[in-house]
This record gives C-alpha cells, structure tokens and sequence, in this order.
C-alpha cells in the first residue's frame, strides 16, 4: 500500500495505491489522521484512483476520516471509484456522509 | 456430490496473510474462468471472513485460520472459512448491518453483509469458545469456454 | 526455531493446479518482498516439484499434494511439497541431469537439475509405495525495506 | 495459454502467450505438431516474446518440436526469450540444437 499526502490551500489529497483491507487501513489511517491534524484542511480528498482491492475495511476508513474532518469542521469528498468499490460503499450508506464522485 | 477440484490450506491468523489468502481462492477459483468482477466478489468475501477470525475469534492471540474450496459441475465454487477463536454468542445479531464488537479499530460492522450480498449462499455456525465455521456459494457463469478445471 | 509465517495446504493432483500451487507458494513468498527473478525462481522450483507427483507419483491416478511453507527471521523461505504416490527406487539416479522415466511425454529428465539450481538446498526423501517428499530453501535478500512478514 | 500460428514461405512461426508448464505443454504441443505436418516448412520460429511462466516442460517442447524438425530436414530458431528462460534453456544444453535469438 501507498500513500501520497498533498496539501493545496485548505485541501488535503491522500491518493491511495494498492490493496485497502484491515492489514492495511490501519497504517493510512494513521499517516492521514496526522496530517489531518498537522495542516487541520476544510477538505480532504481520498483518491481511489490507484486502489486494486477493497473490503469493507475501506468503509472504516472513510467513516473514520469523516469523523475525524467533522471534528474540524470539515468535510470529505471521495474519488475515482471503481464499480467494485462503489458497489461497497454502498452497502454502508456512506453517500449520506461524504461526497461520491 | 464429487468436486471437480478440491484444496484445503491452513495458515496463521496474521494481518499480513488476508491478502495471501484472497489471492490463494483467486487462484483456484481461476480455473472456472470468472469475469473481473465475480474475482472481485469472490476476493472481498474471502478477506471479509478471514479478517474476522484475526480480527475477533484471534483477538488477543495467534491461531490456526482453515480454508476449504470446491469445484462443482456447473460452475459452483464452494469456500468454507473456520477459526478455533472465540465463536459468536448470537449469529443472528451479529450478522445484522452495521453490528459490530470492535467500532474502536474502525470495523463496519459490514463484513457479513458484504459476503451476504457478493456471494449467492452463505451460512454461518458458530459455538462460544469452540469457533466459527463460515461457508460461502457463488455460481461462476459458465461461458462455454474450454474449462480448465475439467481437465486433469 | 520458529517461523515468522507458516502455511499448509492440500490439493488434488490434478495438471490444473500446477499453475494454482505456484501461484500459491508466491503469494505467500510476497511478503518477503522478492525481486521479479527470486519469484520466478520460487514459482519454477514449485512447479517442478508439483508437476513430479502429479506425472510420476500419481501416474495412474488422482491422489492428493501436500505443500508446506515456512518464512523464518532473515528472509528464510522454506517449502515441502509431498506426495503418497508411488516413491522413487534409487533417489540419487533419479537427480542425475536428464534422467526420466517417462521421456514418452516429453519430460526433459530436468525437473531434480531446476529445483537445485534454482534454490538454495534441495533435499528429497523417498520410499517405494509410500511416497516422495521434497524440501527446498531460498534465503530471499532483505533490502531493508519494510517487512510485512514481521507484522500481525 | 494461447497459441498463434502463421505460415509464410517455408517458416512456420509459433507465437506462444501465457504459462507453460506441464498442463499447458500438452495442447501446445499437438497444435504444432498437427501444423508442421500438414505444411511442412523448413524453418520452425518459436517465440516465447508472450511467456509470462516457463519450467521444464518448455525444455521438452522445444526438444520435442527439434525432433519433428529433424525428421523432415528442417531447424529450429527460439526467439524472445527473457533471462528467466534463457537460464532454463541453458541447464539442458539446447543451445548446441538450436539457435536461441
Ligand atoms: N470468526 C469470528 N469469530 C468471532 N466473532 C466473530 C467472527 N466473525 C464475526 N464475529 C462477530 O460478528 C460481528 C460482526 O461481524 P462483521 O459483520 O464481519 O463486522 P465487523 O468485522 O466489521 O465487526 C463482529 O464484530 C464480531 O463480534
Ligand atoms: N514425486 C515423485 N514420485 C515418483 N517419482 C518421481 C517423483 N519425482 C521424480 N520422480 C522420478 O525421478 C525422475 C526424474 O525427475 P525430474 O528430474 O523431475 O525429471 P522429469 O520430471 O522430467 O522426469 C522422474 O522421471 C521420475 O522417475
């Protein structure tokens, strides 16, 4: 799994490259939840772009980042997502919380 | 009803293999020759299970993780995921969307529904202290290619 | 000395699954993090060695593979592949470079030659009518990089 | 394992994509076979430029097809091969049969 943390103004893109499964999540949470709190941005952006796996570990970790961005005040936006991986997020009603696109 | 193809594997419940494991059912599932999405199915079934028995029947220790597959005429695959952990007290309540023991770790509580929903059958037996024993179907669309699994 | 990761399976020695059990072994090799050339190596020694019990051992039948794999402390990769097949008579004839029974089906008589050369140790105990076991070693070279083996 | 066979001249020209090993040697094996004879060419072009595995089972199609070339006069070229094969090839000595390009 890799990570990419890059800060623009008041946003933050984590673009995720690999499998995303609960081997994984923990260290991505760990590595955005201190950027998070270093740069305190009023929007993160997770890239699913380079993501070739997810279980419904991935579900944890945005609901985890949502929490986490709520607690600034801030929101998440969620992008470049596989049907796979929509198909998953789905099943959590998480497009009640964050953005899909 | 005799398998076509048959594997049996166990392994210890450690993070780092809930990747080797969905990629070892890819690889016999291989043979049924499935499109990308039913792999995707398949693989997200497997990792649901086998982070379970890492994550809740092996909580605070490292057991045994067994898995069993089949192949049957007309395309049926068959996974059977067993732990000796700590077994489930009420099947039912845990299987409900979003029920989960562990929100601390971030778990959904979705691990069964993603099976439930990605597989076409699945059945779960549990005893407290005894372990949990996960079965999962899902019929491969034969697409009248050559089957390799039929081979020998 | 206990391993850092173990695994154990068993298959049906169909041809099908000589792609499947290397497939196998690499995945769980993956976590060694080996070059392109270690895997390939790794993935050739394993089918060499599963091609055997399924052409010699089990000539005339279907009987089952057993593999086992084992990672140790400094990227020790250790695999068992064993049969209950037929056995072999005379062990040190049978490595000897271009030596087959069955050149009929094209056999090159190399498959003992790759195993060796490919791995670091090779051994192979046999006994006529009971079965072949083969056990090989590679020490994958640690780059330093991070280790998933060494999580859980 | 997917084999393409094209006929120009008197070469026969093998293009060979996927795994070989014991269970894929056999199909491979028949289908060449089955072209030299009914076209009998002088020159047999192997190319592994599409092998993404090879064992020893590659050592005895490409031993077996010298043979079939042998008997009626002709040769054998092997083409495309990474390291990883060549260094398969060379435990068998197949180099003093044919030409490896
Ligand atoms: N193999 C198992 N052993 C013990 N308890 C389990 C096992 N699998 C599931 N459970 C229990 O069922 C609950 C729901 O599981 P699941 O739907 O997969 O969600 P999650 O894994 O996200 O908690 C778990 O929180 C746990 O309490
Ligand atoms: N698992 C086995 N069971 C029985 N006989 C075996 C086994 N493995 C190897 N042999 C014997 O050893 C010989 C040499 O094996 P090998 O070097 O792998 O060459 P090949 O498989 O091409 O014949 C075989 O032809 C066979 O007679």
């Amino acid at each position: 799994m890799k990570l990419t943390l890059t800060q623009a103004d008041k946003q933050l893109t984590a673009l995720l490259v690999g499998d995303i499964d609960h081997h994984t999540a923990k260290q991505l949470r760990e590595e955005i939840d201190e950027k998070i709190e270093q740069t305190t941005p009023e929007l993160l952006v997770l890239d699913f772009g380079g993501v070739t796996f997810m279980d419904s570990s991935g579900i944890g970790l945005v609901m985890g980042r949502y929490n986490a961005m709520q607690q600034i005040g801030g929101s998440v936006k969620v992008v470049n997502t596989t049907a796979h991986i929509k198909k998953i997020m789905r099943l959590s009603g998480l497009e009640r919380l964050v953005t899909l696109a | 009803m005799k398998p076509i193809n048959a594997m049996k594997m166990e392994f210890l419940s450690k993070s780092a293999n809930e990747g080797f494991a969905r990629s070892v059912v890819a690889a016999f599932a291989a043979s049924l020759d499935p499109t990308i999405d039913e792999l995707a199915d398949i693989k997200t079934a497997v990792s649901e299970a086998v982070t379970n028995c890492i994550v809740h029947a092996y909580r605070e220790c490292i057991g045994k993780i067994y898995i069993t597959a089949a192949i049957y005429e007309g395309g049926r695959l068959s996974i059977k995921i067993k732990d000796n952990g700590c077994g489930i007290d009420d099947v039912q309540k845990a299987m409900e969307p979003m029920y989960t023991t562990s929100p601390e770790t971030e778990r959904a509580g979705l691990g069964f529904s993603v099976m439930e929903s990605f597989m076409d059958k699945l059945k779960v037996r549990s005893k407290p202290q005894k372990g949990t024993t996960v079965v999962m179907e899902k019929r491969i669309n034969q697409r009248g290619l050559h089957n390799d699994a039929r081979n020998d």
